[in-house]
Formats: C-alpha cells, structure tokens, sequence
C-alpha cells in the first residue's frame, strides 16, 4: 500500500492506494497520520478512493486515527468511499463516528 | 444430509501477515470456479482473511514456525472454508459485540463480527492436537433459485 | 551451503486437472512477491503446471481420492517448488529426448524437457512413503546481478 | 477456453482464446479441429493470437492436429502467434515442423 500525502486549504489529504489490512496497509495508515500530526495538521482527510479493501485491522486503524486526531484538538473526515467500503462503516456502524463526503471539495469545505 | 464433493484444496503457511494474500488469491480462485459472483468471493474473502489473520495473531501469536492450515471444499451447496491454528484456544461466547456503543470506538475486536456478517455460518472447534479451527460455510446460490429449480 | 527460509507455503490439491490453474495462481503470486518479473513468473509457472500435470496423470493416474502436494520456499537465492505424488515412480534417465527427429511428431513427451528448459535445475527422487516427489530451483536474480552487488 | 470457427478464403480458420493446457483447453482443440474435418475442411488455419499459455499437452494437442490433418491430405497452419507461444515452438524446435504467418491474410494467401 502506497499513501499520498498533499494539502489543500489548511487541510492534509492523505490518499491510500490499495488494501488497508492487517501487517501492511493498517501500518502505513498509522505512520501517516502520525507524520502528518508531527507536522502540525490539526484538519486530516482521508480520500479513499483508491482502497480496494478494508480489514477489521484497517478498519480499526481508521477508528484509532480519529480518536487521536480527535484528542489532540483536531478533525479527521473521510470522502469519496468505495462502496465496499461504504459497505464495511455501514455494516460495523462507524458510519455514524466518521463525517463522509462524497467529494474532496465538500471535504475541505467542511473543516 | 451433507455430501462432501472433490474439489478439495489444502494450504499450510508460517504464521506471516504477507501470506494473507496469498490465502486470499486462492479463494479467489477457487470460489470464481465453483460461480460466485464477484461481489460475493469479495466478502468471502474478506472473512478468510479476518480468520487467518486470527489464526496468525491469537492462535499462532505469529510464531512463523506454527502453520495456519486453510481448507477449501464444497459441500453440497455450500463452500466450506477451515482454518485451523497451533494456538491455546478461546471461548468464542466470551467475544464482545462490537456494535455497543462502549466498543464502538475500540481499535479491535471485529474480526468474528466481519465473519458472521459476510458467511451464512461460522462455528468453532478445538482440535484434539491442540489448536482452533474455525469453519465458515456460505451458500453457493442463493436459496430461492435452488428452491426454484427443485 | 543452503540457508532455508520462510517464506514456506504448502498446498495440496485432489489429483484433478482443473486445480491446475489453482496452483499456477498461487506460484505466480509467490514468486511476484519475491520480486521475479512477469516473464519469469510465466515460465517457472508452466514448468510447476507441466510437474502437477505429471504427478496428476502418470503418478496419481487421476485418482481424485489422491493428493498431490505443492510446496513453495526460498532456499538463498533460488525459489524452490517441490511437487509431490503416491505413484508408482519411474526412472527419468530413460525418458527420451523430444528434440530428436524420430520424437518430433510425438503427441506426447515434452513435459519432464518444458521443466528442464525452463528451471535451472530439476532433481527427481522416491519418497519412503511411496511416490515421487521433483524438486525444481529456479534463481531469482541473474548470477551477473548478485557478483555485481557482492 | 473458447475456440471460434469461421471461413475465409476455402480456409478454416479457429481462433482459441485463453490457455491450451492439458484437460481442458487441449481437449477444445483437438474436438474444433475435429469438427472443422467432419465438416469436410482441408485447410486449416490456427490463430493463435489469443492464447496466453501452451503446455506440453497443448502444443502435443497441436502436433497430433498437424499429423491428422496431413495425413488427411490438408494443410495446418499457424497464424499470429504471441512472443510466448512462439518461444514454445522454438524451445521445442517444433517451429521447423509448423508453417507459421504474423497474419491471417498472408496465411490465408498461402493455402
Ligand atoms: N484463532 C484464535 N485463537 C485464539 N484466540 C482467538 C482466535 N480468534 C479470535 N480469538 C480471540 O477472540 C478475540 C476477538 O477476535 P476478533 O473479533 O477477531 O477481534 P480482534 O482480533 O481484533 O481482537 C481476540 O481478541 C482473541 O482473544
Ligand atoms: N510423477 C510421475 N510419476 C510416474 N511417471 C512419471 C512422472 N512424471 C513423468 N513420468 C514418466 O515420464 C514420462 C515422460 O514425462 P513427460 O516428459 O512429462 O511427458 P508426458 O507426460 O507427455 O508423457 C511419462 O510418460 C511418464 O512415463
């Protein structure tokens, strides 16, 4: 799993391109979001349009992120959902921890 | 009544997280032969991996020495998956329901929840050498076109 | 001197051709992940498919009841495939040469010649249990490449 | 694998499409080239652009498909073929056996 990392109006995007699963992409998704705090993000997008699939370890990881994010003052949003992976927040209920987006715009509009 | 039908396919692997995929490539394969649908060899290999990844993690304690056996077999109308760990065991009644409100922020604990969602059944055993195997059945064609054309 | 290391993954299939394609997804897969390129991959692949093959046909003569085991790893620089049958075995010293003039029409006889040509080494030997086991090494980087870089 | 049959030129032509490998795809061809001659073909182009794989049964299949149609007193020859399924005929020098064309029509032409 490779995760991009840009920012757009105040807002850190990171864009995961892959699996979010347990011993790789969970990791990397940790790492991100922990670099992109270090940095001093306090408002962090996730664009997951490129995942394919997401594991109750990625899954996990995403809840863990908000949490921090959250803890320290900050905001974690998610947009542009594959429907699997719509599927999995729906079926688990984070759909109504996360605020979604369908665009990265509406997204960054939001913060 | 069940009648247990070749295809059979067995795979061991050390207990490492890369292997995962591999697992799940397999199943791929394996349930695109036996003609179910995308979406559905989706989930189902969701599954397998959240019960491999068990086996690896709880069961195996990652231990790359212990092997995760997986079996592949049909079974009737059902495509029946086994996984089976070298690990100490659990009490599977014991597993919190991740839906609660006080574990809906909690980082783990889906695992079985991902499997029971997306197979028709799950049921744990103890193996006699000592170990978990964990069997997880889903229909083939859904009930109505089976009833259908009977 | 050969330092055996995981990644190890077994798998074993009823003796049927269509879990042929099976196998050869699993390797591919295997070998992708230890960095051999897509021609390579192709290759190495159809000489696993020609020794499934033969250990499905002439080792366990089709019987679905029999297994044929598939066992991958990587032994220092060379992935190893050993592929295993409870046939009857046979002398590979008197297999004949598909290159001769009197062999080139033959239907049949390039199987054990596809493995050769495509791996970098091919060993036969019985297993005590009865039957043969062919063990194919293929390297993963060109000799030129690992000189260079030592 | 699917193999299509049609005609151009008093030339039957079969166009597989996917891996001529033992027990299936070996099989396919060995019945189209069998219906092509009950349906009183004699000449007999293989396009092989859209095979992936040959194994030692397929190309075995496509030396018993060029004996039986020789010995028929028609022609088989081969059309197209793929980098991968060339390297097999030279591998097994069987490329000194089978007539082969990089198109349908210069084949066709040579009939
Ligand atoms: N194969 C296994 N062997 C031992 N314990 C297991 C096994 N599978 C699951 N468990 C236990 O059940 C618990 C719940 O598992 P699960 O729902 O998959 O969530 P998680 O793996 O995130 O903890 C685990 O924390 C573990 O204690
Ligand atoms: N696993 C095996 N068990 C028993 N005999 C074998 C095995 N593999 C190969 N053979 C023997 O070696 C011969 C040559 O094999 P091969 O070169 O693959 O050609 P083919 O399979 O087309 O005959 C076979 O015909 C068979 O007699």
């Amino acid at each position: 799993m490779k995760i991009e990392a840009r920012n757009q109006g105040g807002v850190t995007i990171l864009a995961p391109k892959g699996k979010i699963t347990i011993g790789v992409g969970d990791v990397a998704l940790r790492q991100a979001v922990h670099e992109a705090l270090e940095a001093g993000a306090r408002n962090i997008l996730i664009d997951l349009s490129g995942v394919s699939t997401v594991d109750s370890s990625g899954v996990g990881e995403m809840v863990s992120a908000y949490t921090t994010v959250t803890n320290r003052g900050g905001k974690l949003k998610l947009a542009k959902l594959p429907s699997k992976v719509a599927d999995i927040l729906q079926i688990t209920q984070l759909i109504t921890v996360f605020e979604t987006f369908e665009t990265v715009d509406e997204a960054i509009k939001s913060f | 009544m069940t009648v247990i039908e070749e295809p059979q396919v067995r795979i061991a692997i050390g207990s490492r997280y890369d292997h995962i995929d591999l697992i799940q490539v397999v199943v791929d394969d394996a349930l695109g032969r036996l003609g179910l649908d995308d979406d559905s060899r989706h989930w189902v290999s969701i599954a397998v991996r959240e019960a491999v990844a068990n086996a690896i993690k709880h069961g195996n304690q990652q231990d790359p020495e212990k092997e995760v056996l997986v079996e592949l077999s049909l079974e009737g109308e059902h495509a029946v998956i086994r996984v089976t760990d070298r690990g100490e065991g659990f009490d599977p009644t014991s597993v919190g329901d991740p839906l609660l409100p006080e574990n809906l922020l909690r980082p783990s604990g889906r695992g079985i929840f991902y499997m029971n969602s997306f197979m028709d059944e799950i049921t744990y055993d103890e193996i006699p050498e000592g170990g978990t195997r964990v069997t997880m059945r889903k229909r083939l064609r859904p009930k109505e076109a089976e009833d259908a054309s009977s």
